[in-house]
């Protein structure tokens, strides 16, 4: 692709000691991948990071469903920051995206409005006794996976490539709406073309896929999905990313967005029970992925540790392009390979689980 | 005597079938007519109106007398046609009984008479009678030669295109009564008799023309002469001559109280075919005058609606502004069919429409007298302003019915043919003014006065345009006008003039206020604005384009300012007018003294 | 008087996101929510700025305030700098604040929104945790995810060592003083005030609805599940 | 398929596809009166409208509906209209607004 | 001799110099490009009439040489007071007066990045059709032949969002020429205009928007695009609100025409500092007032001609070079 604005979209991110913010949605979907990013940072890259205990939601999701009121959302995130602060620590990496935007949006709302940064003040003080330093840099994770896309590329075990043809894998790179789109600013690489995931790709010997929906909400929506009635909008908004996605036959989707990942993922399952319809090769879904199960991926990490088996698009037929040797029978064992049954057949998966993967066999 | 002559074939066939086509169209349609219809037909025979009927028949189908009113020379030629073949025809049977007595003689006997009669004694005042007949007609024949020549000569700046069966029947029609002088002259060449015309003309003949040569020209030009008459009579029931026929029951029918409404009915045919195409409609046509329009006028329309080839864009394209029906020499009720023609092709009844016409009630105040303004009116609120200031000064207690948005009376509804449809609106109006107890409804819309007094049931209410309350609020005293020495003209509202029948009063309203000039076109003739919601078809460029030369006519009179009773019509002349334009309660409400 | 519309300038994000809409339409060309619900947010931001009480107040009655999926893919495009996204939250903080939220059908699942999505967070200090996810009010998370809901306490120890445990980690159970510290937070700042004015005016509306037990599981339930299909 | 009650279906999409929609109509209905097309969108006609004072009836949406092509409910809403013929005399562009009703009803009537 | 330097050799430069030596002051263009002409090289037809941009070109030029009027091509302009102008190379020339001529430049459509311009092939700017228009041959990037055509006005104009807040004015006007030219050579396309508001200022503008309407059958459909994303078959998908409608519209196109605005250009904070000119918000130079001395800058002997203070069309550049030099010429004999 021709895209060459997203270098006037630089930030700074750190190099090194972050603070690190869990997700809710994450940690709940993708376990695994919150696991791998802390790994490759320290083990692979050697870099220093804290998961303190103490921190909490930043409570977006409450906030944009708007039972959580700005004030209140500002003194979390205060806490968060008084934290880190505490903890000597200055750069702020949080692991979801609405987190992200919140971050960025407060500490806008403070810049723009400073009397609302006194009154947060004053708030955290008041309920916890805390006191607070702005972070210097505020970084998303898949930020800081950007960062150091080049040094995990020379450390590859695999490349995005398809391992019989040697083409480049297409892949669909899916920005949650709130990495750039509040504060184009604030991403790598703007709102229009966000450069974050697709320079991973890129390093990473992958080919991007440009197709008509690509900035299209994954249609979470806060309250139109966490309220059962309003959810025909939510999977609707998947559904129309998906069908514009599926003529250019994706080998998989990234998402830096937990939430995105995750709707991609069970929206499949819920439009092909609905209706049908799969969306990638062999009437399998398209696998959809977390920017760090693909960083894991590439350097060398068991899928099944990696959370994979937790997705509900089956991932082997990507393993098996990229030529990933992996232990079929192992992908539904519990805590030290105890057996724990195995999911129910859906129809995203093509064909039920139980004829592929019965150890009992 | 023998009646009977190879001849005779071609007449005899022709006026068989002839008979056999007309009474048996007549028949169905008769059949045809709705209940009611033919209950008025039942209660109407015994009656005077049968009386009327006749006299009615004599005046219109054999002497024409209102195409005389419109146009002698038109009228002298339909005339010579009509009544001249009727005297022939009669005369014609009073000689075969001078004859012959009370004795049954076949109709080719009565026609060819001059053929059978040879062996007879001349009666030489019947030769003379029937001759100047025979001239009589002819005059009439050259007349319409003249006429499709040269239109312009007989008054009419336009005649009709006509269709190709018009044409075959019209070419024989032009060439009966020349035969019928040769084939006459022929036989008084071989055998002597005839008047100053057939004998002079056959004297001649039998000085240059050899025997056997006569002979044979006389047999060809009966042969002729019965040929036309049987094209004639074959074409005439399927072209506009049946017209001739049609009219006669049309006369009897229209005396028994018959009419044509919003929705088609087989008297409508009996209209439709009493048409004769005489083309007086399309000079008084604006879409033709002005615009140059020339397939849509009234001659067109009926001809098409006849021969079931009526498109939609023909049937809308009128202004309905009645200016051809008050020609019309067969007082055929075109507006209605006009009407009753787009609700033929638009009326689609449904059930769902206009649910939401209830609890629109917006209405404001109280009073005994109502005040509908109309959806023309709410666009030109000088008129309201003008009105609320007279209805002060009069010291009326107003109920107004539409101040605040009403519900459209339904008349554009209904002449665009969505009859069915217009009718709700009309009945929650009428449940409107019926709640509130009014008991005088004015309005100042001509279009809503009419549908209220024609479709509204309204009793006890009475209906009254501005212009007539106005005039009575004058006449009681309960309104003084100062006379100023401004000159005037008034233009007729289409639906207020020829659409209710008020011309004066508007006219005695101006004179209390200052001097009125008439137009050179006004009253019954007066023009249309142009703007006429019936019309669908016209650009607003073509509006435009007729609104100019309305209010040029207008100022031609030298007034200075321009007043109707219309609110789309004051709307619609100010667009092409250099003067003022306004609405007579505007200038009523400028001249109240207190 | 400018009551609802002064009301709104005191949120930051109302100033922020409103300036001067000039009816553009860009905002809605990429609308999620306009594309699937019968919602324009250059009407919401339009009709605001005329500053009209009485269309401020069916705003904040009505159901189109709720379409709205917030993810904000309007703001980066606006020509004016208008931000149609902030002046849908300050509409729904505004609404809620009056109770007008019980008003409409779309805005009464806030009560829904409130217990499930704002009570897990004093109880737990995460917006979500697993239990909370449970597969027969999300059928849509599909086979695996029930098996992993069956399964938790084997799989997810996989990937964190604190799994409903203190310590750091995944998943971890947050310490009570934390939890103390969030709770004071919500009491301080507002977030209380909120909950109890939603819990206050769906009681009131659940009432007024003819539950006569005011707002409890049942009206929940249905304010969670029952969709008139009128909004399309 | 499994029979499973998710509660909710896929919303369809409001959004106006002009590649999916048929413009055949909305293509005759301008051969028909090329006027149209030159509406400002000033809505005028809407502001005056009878029908339009009682109802949601929006002559300038509808009219603008068809001629991208979306002709549902076009019928019903032109259905409501008085024909009273105000607009017409308002419209800046001289439009045959009431013609434009009776031919979309027309072309648009038996869908 | 007097002598005036007119920074600029578009139509506001030459026709100044015209102006001048019509009033017996000699006049020396500077232009920074090899060739003198502006913006008006490289156009194809002039609104509301189609008169060939080369026509009014070549006529300027020939005056030009006629009046012996010296053009100094390749002359790019670093500072200037008003008696004198100093060169990039570091050359001053002294003069009486300066008129600064120097024009606008053509937003670069690159930067609304959500249309992807220099990214999808069939993504153009008026600029793009005008030349092809001039080559004669308008096509697609794979050289067939468009069905559908969307032209978007305010490309960079009226859009905080690319700090171009004023209206660029002659862009409405563009974009219902080239949707009529367009017409005239794919009669089978469909055109559609986006826009917020038409501005039809000029005379005959209004004529010419109703008769690419009613004649040209050209859909004008009111909303700004959002953003412009490639299909697989080549085509840009486009989405937008048909705010008359109040629903969002999506449609794909073979042509995606973005009207560019003017801009100030990118030296013109660096000459007014240098000669102590004011600016206007929008980057332009402010005249001295916008009425009694719209020619005249805030320094004395320093005059303004063309779009150098604000977009205008080609009439208003000439007639107000012709002010700007009478201007100059009364300043200098008095």
């Amino acid at each position: 692709m021709k895209r060459n604005s997203w270098k006037e979209y630089q930030k700074q991110i750190a190099d090194d000691r972050y603070y690190y913010a869990r997700s809710c949605i994450r940690q709940n979907f993708f376990p695994g991948s919150e696991k791998a990013f802390i790994d490759i940072l320290q083990n692979d890259l050697g870099r220093d990071l804290l998961d303190d205990p103490k921190h909490s939601s930043c409570t977006g999701i409450g906030y944009h469903s708007d039972i959580v009121p700005l004030e209140t959302i500002m003194t979390v995130v205060a806490r968060q920051f008084a934290l880190m602060t505490e903890a000597g620590y200055e750069n702020f990496v949080a692991s979801c995206i609405t987190s992200f935007g919140v971050y960025t949006e407060v500490l806008a709302t403070w810049e723009e409005f400073p009397e609302t940064e006194e009154k947060t003040r004053e708030n955290l003080l008041k309920a916890t006794g805390r006191e607070f330093r702005k972070p210097a840099s505020l970084a998303h994770t898949s930020d800081v996976m950007f960062h150091f896309r080049e040094e995990i590329a020379r450390k590859a075990k695999h490349k995005l490539v398809n391992a019989l043809t040697g083409e480049p894998l297409h892949v669909v790179e899916h920005i949650g709406c709130h990495y750039a789109k509040i504060f184009p600013k604030s991403g790598i690489g703007g709102s229009e073309f966000p450069y974050v995931l697709a320079g991973m790709i890129e390093s990473w010997g992958g080919q991007c896929v440009d197709y008509p929906e690509r900035r299209h909400c994954c249609g979470f929506g806060f309250r139109n999905y966490l309220v059962q009635a309003n959810r025909g909008y939510s999977i609707a908004n998947s559904h129309k990313k998906l069908e514009s996605m599926a003529p250019y036959k994706p080998d998989f989707i990234v998402a830096n967005c937990p939430g995105c990942a995750m709707f991609l993922d069970k929206w499949q399952y819920a439009i092909a029970e609905m209706e049908g319809t799969t969306y990638g090769e062999n009437g399998h879904g398209i696998p959809v992925l977390t920017y760090e199960e693909m960083a894991g991926l590439v350097l060398g990490y068991d899928p099944w540790a990696l959370g994979m088996q937790m997705h509900q698009v089956d991932v082997e037929p990507l393993l098996d392009k990229m030529g990933i040797d992996y232990d079929p029978a192992a992908k539904y064992l519990g805590r030290n390979g105890k057996y724990i049954g195995k999911p129910a057949s859906a129809v995203v998966n093509g064909c039920p689980p139980d004829t592929l993967y019965d150890m009992r066999e | 005597m023998k009646f009977y002559a190879p001849f005779c074939l071609p007449f005899i066939i022709g006026a068989t079938a002839m008979f056999a086509i007309v009474l048996g169209k007549w028949l169905v349609w008769l059949l045809r007519l709705p209940r009611a219809d033919k209950m008025l037909i039942l209660r109407g025979l015994p009656s005077r109106a049968t009386f009327g009927a006749v006299g009615e028949v004599f005046c219109e189908s054999l002497l024409h007398r209102r195409i005389f009113r419109v146009n002698p020379v038109l009228g002298y030629m339909h005339m010579s046609l009509a009544f001249g073949w009727f005297l022939l025809i009669s005369v014609g049977w009073i000689e075969t009984v001078a004859h012959l007595g009370f004795r049954y003689v076949p109709l080719q006997g009565h026609v060819f008479f001059k053929y059978f009669a040879t062996s007879l004694e001349h009666k030489p005042f019947f030769d003379f009678a029937m001759d100047l007949l025979l001239l009589f007609v002819l005059s009439g024949v050259a007349l319409a030669w003249g006429k499709r020549l040269r239109s312009k000569a007989l008054g009419m700046r336009r005649t009709t295109k006509h269709v190709l069966g018009d044409r075959i029947a019209l070419s024989a029609l032009w060439f009966i009564f020349p035969a019928r002088l040769l084939a006459e002259s022929a036989t008084c060449a071989l055998y002597g008799g005839g008047g100053f015309l057939t004998g002079s003309l056959g004297g001649w003949m039998h000085d240059r023309i050899g025997m056997l040569a006569l002979m044979n020209l006389e047999s060809a030009a009966w042969w002729f002469y019965s040929s036309c008459l049987g094209l004639f009579f074959v074409a005439l029931p399927f072209s506009r001559y049946m017209h001739i026929f049609t009219e006669i029951p049309l006369i009897f029918l229209r005396r028994y109280r018959l009419r044509s409404g919003e929705k088609a009915t087989s008297y409508d045919r009996f209209q439709l075919e009493a048409c004769s195409r005489c083309g007086i409609c399309i000079d008084p046509c604006q879409l033709q005058s002005v615009l140059g329009v020339d397939n849509v006028q009234s001659v067109y329309f009926l001809r098409d609606r006849r021969y079931k080839m009526l498109r939609p864009e023909i049937a809308d394209n009128c202004l309905m502004c009645g200016r051809c029906a008050t020609k019309c020499p067969v007082g055929i009720d075109l507006n209605t069919l006009r009407l009753n023609s787009r609700n033929r092709l638009r009326n689609l009844p449904d059930k769902r429409r206009y649910a939401y016409l209830k609890e629109t009630d917006r209405s404001q105040g109280s009073g005994k007298v109502g005040y509908f303004a109309g959806c023309m009116t709410l666009l030109t609120p000088r008129i309201l302003q003008a009105m609320e200031q007279v209805f002060t000064a009069a010291g009326e207690q107003v109920w107004w019915a539409d101040r605040d948005g009403g519900v459209c009376c339904g008349r554009p509804l209904k002449l665009s043919g969505e009859t069915d449809a217009a009718r709700k609106m009309m009945r929650y109006n009428t449940e409107l003014f019926r709640k509130h107890g009014i008991t005088t409804l004015v309005t100042s819309c001509p279009i809503c006065l009419k549908v209220f007094r024609e479709d509204y049931a309204l009793e006890g209410i009475e209906v009254l345009h501005h212009s007539e309350y106005i005039l009575r609020l004058l006449r009681t005293g309960r309104l003084r006008l100062s006379h100023g020495d401004t000159r005037y003209t008034y233009h007729d509202p289409c639906e207020l003039g020829r659409g209710s029948g008020i011309y004066d009063q508007p006219r005695a309203v101006i004179e209390a206020m200052g001097q009125l000039l008439e137009p050179a076109e006004t009253r019954e003739n007066a023009l249309c604005c142009g703007s006429s919601v019936a019309n669908t078809a016209i650009s607003d460029g073509q509006q435009a384009a007729i609104a100019r030369s309305v209010a040029a006519e207008l100022e031609a009179t030298g007034a200075e300012t321009i007043v109707t009773a219309c609110p789309l019509c004051k709307k619609a002349i100010a667009r092409g007018a250099t003067k003022e334009v306004h609405d007579l309660a505007e200038i009523v409400a400028a001249h109240i003294r207190r | 008087m400018a009551k609802y519309f002064d009301m709104l300038m005191e949120d930051v994000r109302f100033r922020e996101g409103l300036n001067s809409c000039m009816n553009c339409g860009v905002c809605t060309g990429v609308c999620p929510a306009a594309e699937f619900y019968n919602y324009d947010p250059r009407q919401i931001v339009s009709i605001v700025q005329t500053r009209d009480e009485e269309a401020i107040e069916r705003l904040l009655k009505g159901d189109t305030i709720w379409y709205c999926g917030e993810c904000m893919s309007c703001r980066p495009r606006c020509p004016r700098g208008n931000t149609p996204g902030y002046v849908i939250q300050a509409l729904r903080t505004l609404s809620q604040k009056l109770g007008f939220f019980a008003e409409s059908e779309k805005g009464r699942q806030q009560l829904a929104l409130k217990r499930i999505i704002g009570d897990n967070i004093l109880r737990t200090g995460y917006c979500i945790v697993p239990r909370l996810v449970k597969p027969d009010l999300h059928p849509e998370q599909g086979t695996v995810w029930k098996w992993i809901f069956d399964h938790d306490k084997d799989i997810f120890p996989q990937f964190t060592p604190v799994y409903m445990r203190h310590g750091a980690g995944a998943l971890r159970r947050l310490d009570e003083e934390s939890l103390g510290e969030i709770d004071r937070i919500f009491e301080v700042s507002g977030g209380k005030a909120m909950f109890e004015s939603i819990e206050r005016h769906s009681d009131r509306k659940a009432r007024e609805l003819g539950y006569e037990e005011g707002a409890d599981q049942r009206y929940m339930m249905d304010v969670f599940l029952n969709n008139s299909n009128e909004h399309y | 398929m499994a029979s499973i009650n998710f509660g909710y279906t896929i919303s369809k999409p409001r959004a106006i596809d002009v590649d999916r929609n048929n413009l055949r109509r909305s293509d005759e209905i301008l051969h028909e009166m090329p006027e149209l097309q030159t509406c400002i969108g000033c809505g005028s006609c809407t502001a005056v409208c009878t029908a339009g004072n009682l109802t949601e009836f929006n002559f300038r949406r509808v009219h603008t509906l068809v001629r991208r092509g979306e002709y549902q409910g076009a019928y019903e809403e032109m259905n409501k209209c008085m024909l009273c013929g105000k607009c017409r005399l308002v419209c800046p562009r001289g439009i045959n607004t009431r013609g434009v009703v009776m031919l979309i009803k027309h072309k648009l009537g038996d869908l | 001799m007097k002598k005036v330097i007119i920074i600029g050799g578009g139509a506001a430069g030459m026709q100044t110099a015209l102006r001048l030596a019509e009033r017996g002051i000699e006049a020396l263009i500077l232009e920074k490009e090899a060739e003198a002409g502006g913006k008006l090289r490289g156009w194809h037809a002039l609104f509301p009439t189609f008169t060939p941009a080369e026509e009014v070109l070549t006529e300027l030029r020939r005056r030009i040489e006629e009046k012996k009027i010296e053009i100094r091509t390749r002359s790019e302009v670093r500072s200037l007071t008003p008696k004198s102008v100093t060169l990039a190379d570091g050359q001053r020339l002294d003069c009486d007066a300066v008129v600064l001529a120097s024009g606008f430049t053509l937003f670069d459509a690159a930067i609304k990045e959500e249309y992807g311009y220099g990214l999808y092939d069939n993504v153009f700017t008026s600029a793009d059709i005008e030349r092809m228009l001039n080559e004669g041959r308008v096509a697609r990037a794979d050289g067939s032949a468009p069905q559908r055509i969307a032209l978007l006005h305010c490309v960079g104009s009226r859009d905080e969002k690319v700090c171009q807040q004023h209206c660029s004015r002659v862009c409405c006007i563009t974009g219902v020429k080239q949707a009529m030219e367009l017409k005239q050579r794919f009669p089978e396309a469909d055109i559609f205009n986006f826009y917020m508001d038409i501005r039809m200022f000029g005379p005959g503008y209004e004529e010419m928007y109703r008769e690419a309407q009613q004649k040209c059958n050209v859909h004008f459909v009111r909303g700004r695009i959002s953003e412009a994303a490639p299909t697989l078959d080549g085509r840009i998908q486009i989405k937008a609100e048909d705010t008359l409608t109040g629903r969002p519209l999506r449609m794909s196109v073979d042509m995606l025409i973005l009207l560019v605005g003017m801009r100030a250009n990118d030296d013109s904070a660096a000459l007014a500092e240098s000669a102590g000119l004011q600016r206007s918000p929008s980057g332009f130079m402010a005249p001295r007032d916008h009425f009694l001395h719209n020619v005249e800058s805030n320094v004395e002997g320093i005059f303004y001609a063309g779009t150098v203070t604000a977009p205008k069309n080609i009439g208003e550049t000439l007639n107000e070079a012709i002010a700007a030099a009478d201007a100059a010429a009364d300043y200098l004999n008095e």
